[in-house]
């Protein structure tokens, strides 16, 4: 056992991941020599995870409120406003190291850890997302990391009882070392039943609840901010292990209370557990808080302060509650089998004072811990624009069925299925819209009301222009929604991004907030939540910055909503929005020509929003039969999907005045493309030009066939072979995850 | 007709099946904390899908020792109608009140997908709404899913049409033996299966055939 | 007292699992595995001292919880003391 | 050749079926449990002659699949002959 008062060394200082200025800090705030608690205390409070050091400047910059934000970022996770009384709670969150570390446990401990942000405030969980990024497919590692990751958000999830209903999926050699899992939840709840982390009152007690603190992942908040090197292999007993039973319980346990009207203030254990959510709820509420170590329920015996206030075991709460109320509130969690224990105080003093066998182990100022958190405004450079790829510049394909072909089974844009199918995503029995759409569709209550969710960000757009990437995640996050039919509402953000102390890393992180903030203003899209994850490194190598964004969208009548499948032979197909035949950055340049070249597509956000707004429009006017937004792939993939998804196939004909490769691959954003019965077609496009809408009708569904004149036709069968089959095939090669 | 859902830790179906009993039965059902002696009077008892226990040591084995079993097979003896989907089929078995067992899938995954069901024995009071040899899309979800028992037992169920739903048209998802995904008891009162009928029951589902079993109960109790 | 309680399925009895693990083994290039079954295996802390009375309660716990006796079989072992 | 793997989370490391058991052992009336863990067993029947070969392959085997070595540890056992 370390003793409380070990000599503070420079090592254990750098061991803890602080700098020596920042220790220098902490020296004239408190003006005396830490303890070995409060050491790791500071450590925890004021890392990278969460502090937000770097990166807080930046984010004071993007736009927060909106006339339905109820609240923005700086809880637990974001409230807004959808009509009826109801607010929808919604955050994404990071689980990257620990899910590189031990995929299934890393990835399921992060589904636990958003879930709780989002019950935290009262909300019931009712939809869960979540956007992955792996290896290359040919690294050693890649396989067995995709199993163990999807099985441990699946298995999580699935248990918990919410259902997982989207998200993304991509490989690229950046994240070889490094991967990405970044879990979204989102729960609905009374308006004015909103649960918020600020203490009020003195003297109430501190109540713990939930599962029992054990040793688990010393040093994971910690971790989460260190960039990976060879050892990291080192760092592995830190895992969490997630128990979604026990989080079930706790999310019935506290939902039950919460209607009690027992609970002043609740905060969930996150990163670095007791510390931070203690410190949180005193400091927000201009309270002390003193917490007695000998009333925290352990699972191991002999656990010290310092493990204590640092053990990220899951599953675990921390509430003010209603003194009065005690007794009824300790009844509901006996009834569910949870611990439930008073471990401390509010006190008027701002100090964060921990005792422990009668003994003071801390005792610090409360305030200063979050506050006085070192805030860097790192240089950075910014990513030099690439030229824009010239058109004459990408030799065309002698057969654009055969790309086709390869685009459609390749790893990036093949099906999900084999994903998502080990998702529960019919829990409830709300799912409107479920996984393989352009956004999923859950049905809220039974007023014909519905909200879409959908996690969107092209990593390479980002790398190559930071700003026009950012813009271009926001408004595909927003098409998405618009193209179910809903009225986009608000995002959450997951910033994850390379070492920020490299000032082109730095430049790239300053450069998507700005391509995002604007984008968000442009088309008024708050950002109520999010998470920023950094150093997400592998010896010295940093991963495409990949600022993934999340999106709600509103349906207030969801049997006007729109999917992907062409309907029936016979309807006119119409793309709205203009195809210029961008290629720079595109999948084509990428996956076929093995080029990353040029500048990403440019979006620009005014036209983003007239097309949107005008197929929204018509899809609640229920002019359409089907919708798809344009993306990766370009128009001749989102018509492939199309088909595919209906079973129905479409004969082209490409307008004339593009190279036809350009016109069926390119890249341009702000792209639909719907269908509607032919008799209709005049009309919709005499609606478009009036909108100053480009709409142009380019063929019909038909026959099971996908045929663009000129080219060889491409039978569905084949296809679907093709989409399908890519990633069962390749996982057949790792053995299952043995739960 | 009156029905109950039984309530164990970790259930986490029940809400849905609680919707579905109401909007097809018209009365609300009853919910049944686990840790109750005695069901209330109702003529279906149902035992939902979920993780009971977290599915930790056996799937079904802990829910299937819980205080309230003792009288849910004592209101089976009399002849009250139980139902287990997924998990509560796990439970059933487990509990002895259904022969079998559900092991791990065969890919050993968890699966969640639409399959196809084919009615086996349709003069059941839980299928007398299906024809014998109807297809119907029902989802299922669940990583236990993988019916299994003796030979003896097997030619039993089989040779009294004790099996009641079949997966169809190479849908089978886990790896059942003979692709059973239903069975009975042989009195016929006391039915589990590992689709969720309860999710297919109105158009948001795409599909709305699972009435047809709750339908069949509510005819079969009137 | 410490004891271990291993629980295996009987034979015949259908064991995805360990036929999953077989599989793999085969693709990882392990050769020469001719069978792999997987049982559980429970680590039980009593109170009770008595060896005999210990035994009989873990039966007991066996034969009501732990196994499911209709396809496994299980079998106690004490510490060596 | 006949040999076991018997593979247990390492110590510290939560069990939350452990934990599940020991609540369903209490109150099924077994007092004086203190503490269950839950671990795997695999038996595993090998063409390999030579014990410390086999042993060889095993430990591979408990490396590469058996045993998730960052949460478990695994322990080898040879059938008495
Ligand atoms: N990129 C971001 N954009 C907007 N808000 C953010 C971002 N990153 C973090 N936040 C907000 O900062 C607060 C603290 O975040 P975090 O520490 O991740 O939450 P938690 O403590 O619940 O895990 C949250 O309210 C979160 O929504
Ligand atoms: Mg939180």
């Amino acid at each position: 056992m370390i003793p409380n008062d070990v000599k503070i060394t420079p090592e254990l200082v750098a061991e803890h991941g602080l700098k020596p200025d920042e220790y220098q800090r902490i020296l004239d705030l408190i003006g005396r020599e830490p303890t070995l608690t409060e050491l790791g205390i500071f450590s925890a409070m004021w890392n990278e995870h969460c502090s937000y050091k770097s990166s807080k400047k930046w984010l004071r910059t993007l736009p927060t409120t909106g006339p339905r934000v109820i609240c923005g970022p700086g809880e637990n996770a974001g409230v807004v406003d959808i009509g009826d009384g109801q607010a929808i709670i919604f955050k994404m969150e990071s689980h990257n190291h620990p899910s590189y570390i031990e995929p299934y446990q890393g990835a399921a401990t992060g589904v636990g850890g958003i879930l709780r942000d989002v019950f935290t405030m009262g909300a019931r969980p009712i939809a869960a997302l979540n956007a992955l990024r792996f290896g290359a497919p040919e690294h050693p590692r890649t396989r067995h990391t995709v199993s163990g990751v999807v099985a441990g958000v699946g298995g999580y999830g699935n248990s918990f009882g919410v259902p997982t209903i989207g998200g993304e999926v991509n490989f690229d050699e950046s994240y070889n070392g490094n991967c990405l899992v970044n879990a979204f939840a989102a729960g609905l709840a009374d308006a004015d039943k909103i649960f918020y982390s600020q203490a009020k009152g003195v003297g109430l007690p501190i109540v713990y609840l939930g599962s029992k603190t054990g040793r688990d992942g010393i040093h994971g908040a910690t971790m989460a901010s260190a960039e990976f090197g060879a050892d990291s292999e080192e760092k592995r007993p830190t895992v969490q292990i997630g128990d979604p039973f026990s989080e079930k319980l706790l999310l019935e346990a506290c939902l039950e209370l919460m209607a009690s009207g027992a609970v002043i203030a609740i905060q969930d254990m996150g990163a670095a557990g007791l510390t931070c959510s203690a410190v949180e709820m005193g400091a927000k509420g201009d309270l002390g808080v003193e917490l007695d170590l000998d009333k925290v329920p352990c699972r191991e015996a002999g656990m010290t302060a310092y493990e204590m206030m640092l053990s990220e075991s899951q599953e675990r709460m921390l509430m003010v509650l209603d003194p009065k109320r005690e007794k009824d509130a300790e009844a509901i969690f006996r009834k569910w089998g949870l611990d439930f224990a008073i471990i401390g105080w509010t006190t008027d003093d701002l100090r964060f004072r921990i005792k422990q066998h009668g003994q003071i182990m801390a005792d610090l100022p409360i305030k200063e811990l979050g506050d006085q958190a070192p805030e860097y405004d790192r240089p950075w450079v910014a990513t030099p624009k690439p030229a824009a790829l010239a058109p004459a510049d990408v030799p065309a394909p002698n057969d654009l069925s055969e790309v086709l072909l390869k685009i459609v089974g390749s790893p990036d844009q093949c099906s999900r299925r084999w994903v998502w199918e080990q998702y529960d995503h019919l829990i409830q029995g709300n799912t409107a819209i479920g996984p393989g759409g352009d956004a999923a569709v859950i049905r809220v209550g039974h007023s014909g009301k519905a909200l879409a969710f959908t996690l969107d960000v092209s990593p390479r757009y980002c790398a190559a222009d930071p700003v026009e990437g950012g813009k271009q995640a926001v408004a595909e996050c927003w098409r998405n929604l618009t193209a179910v039919g809903a009225e986009p509402l608000a995002i959450t953000d997951n910033l994850n991004f390379g070492n920020p102390e490299k000032p082109d890393i730095m430049g790239q992180f300053v450069g998507c907030i700005q391509g995002i903030g604007e984008a968000c203003r442009a088309l008024d899209f708050p950002v109520v939540s999010g998470n920023v994850s950094l150093y997400n490194e592998t010896n010295g190598k940093g991963i495409l910055p990949t600022p993934a964004i999340g999106g709600v969208g509103l349906l207030p009548d969801m049997a006007k909503r729109a999917t992907v499948s062409f309907k029936r032979a016979g309807e006119a197909i119409v793309v709205i929005g203009e195809t210029k035949g961008h290629l720079g950055q595109s999948i084509y340049l990428r996956d076929v020509l093995a080029r990353r070249e040029g500048a990403p597509p440019p979006v620009d956000l005014a036209i983003e929003r007239r097309n949107g707004d005008f197929v929204r429009a018509e899809i609640r006017a229920e002019g359409l039969t089907a919708v798809h937004d344009v993306s990766d792939g370009g128009l001749f993939l989102a018509l492939a999907e199309m088909a595919m998804a209906g079973g129905i196939g479409a004969k082209i004909e490409a307008p004339g005045d593009l190279p036809l490769h350009a016109w069926a691959f390119g890249e341009d954003q702000a792209r639909y493309v719907v269908t509607l019965p032919e008799t209709m077609v005049k009309d919709l496009l005499a609606r478009a030009a009036k909108a100053g809408v480009p709409a142009v009708r380019i063929g019909a569904t038909a026959g099971h066939e996908l045929t663009l004149d000129g080219c060889n036709p491409i039978s569905l069968q084949r296809l679907k072979a093709a989409h399908e089959g890519w990633l069962p095939a390749y996982m057949a090669a790792a053995p299952a995850e043995a739960l | 007709m009156k029905s109950a859902v039984i309530v164990f830790p970790g259930s986490n179906r029940e809400r849905d099946m609680l919707y579905a009993l109401e909007k097809i039965t018209g009365e609300k059902p009853l919910p049944v904390w686990h840790t109750e002696t005695e069901l209330p009077k109702v003529d279906l008892v149902v035992l939902p899908g979920g993780f009971s226990y977290g599915d930790y040591l056996r799937t079904g084995a802990i829910a299937a020792r819980a205080a309230i079993m003792d009288d849910v097979r004592k209101k089976a003896d009399q002849g009250v109608h139980v139902l287990g989907v997924c998990n509560g089929f796990q439970i059933l078995c487990e509990a002895g009140l259904l022969p079998g067992v559900l092991v791990r899938n065969n890919h050993l995954k968890f699966v969640c997908k639409h399959v196809k069901l084919e009615v086996a024995n349709a003069s059941t009071d839980f299928t007398n709404k299906y024809n014998k040899g109807d297809v119907w899309r029902c989802p299922v979800a669940h990583g236990d899913g993988n019916y299994f028992t003796d030979a003896e037992t097997l030619a039993r169920i089989e040779g009294e049409g004790r099996v009641v739903f079949r997966y169809a048209e190479g849908t089978n998802p886990n790896g059942s033996l003979n692709d059973i995904a239903g069975i009975i008891n042989d009195r016929g009162n006391v039915m589990g299966l590992m689709p969720h009928p309860e999710n297919e029951i109105e158009p948001l589902n795409g599909g709305a055939e699972g009435r047809n079993l709750f339908e069949s109960v509510l005819e079969a109790v009137a | 007292m410490k004891a271990r309680i291993k629980v295996m399925l009987k034979n015949g009895v259908l064991d995805p699992q360990g036929k999953a693990i077989e599989g793999a083994l085969g693709s990882l290039g392990f050769d020469g595995v001719a069978s792999v079954r997987q049982g559980k295996l429970f680590e039980v802390e009593l109170a009770e001292k008595d060896p005999s009375k210990a035994r009989a309660a873990l039966d007991e716990m066996s034969k009501k919880l732990l196994a499911n006796t209709v396809i496994e079989n299980y079998a106690i072992e004490f510490d060596e003391k």
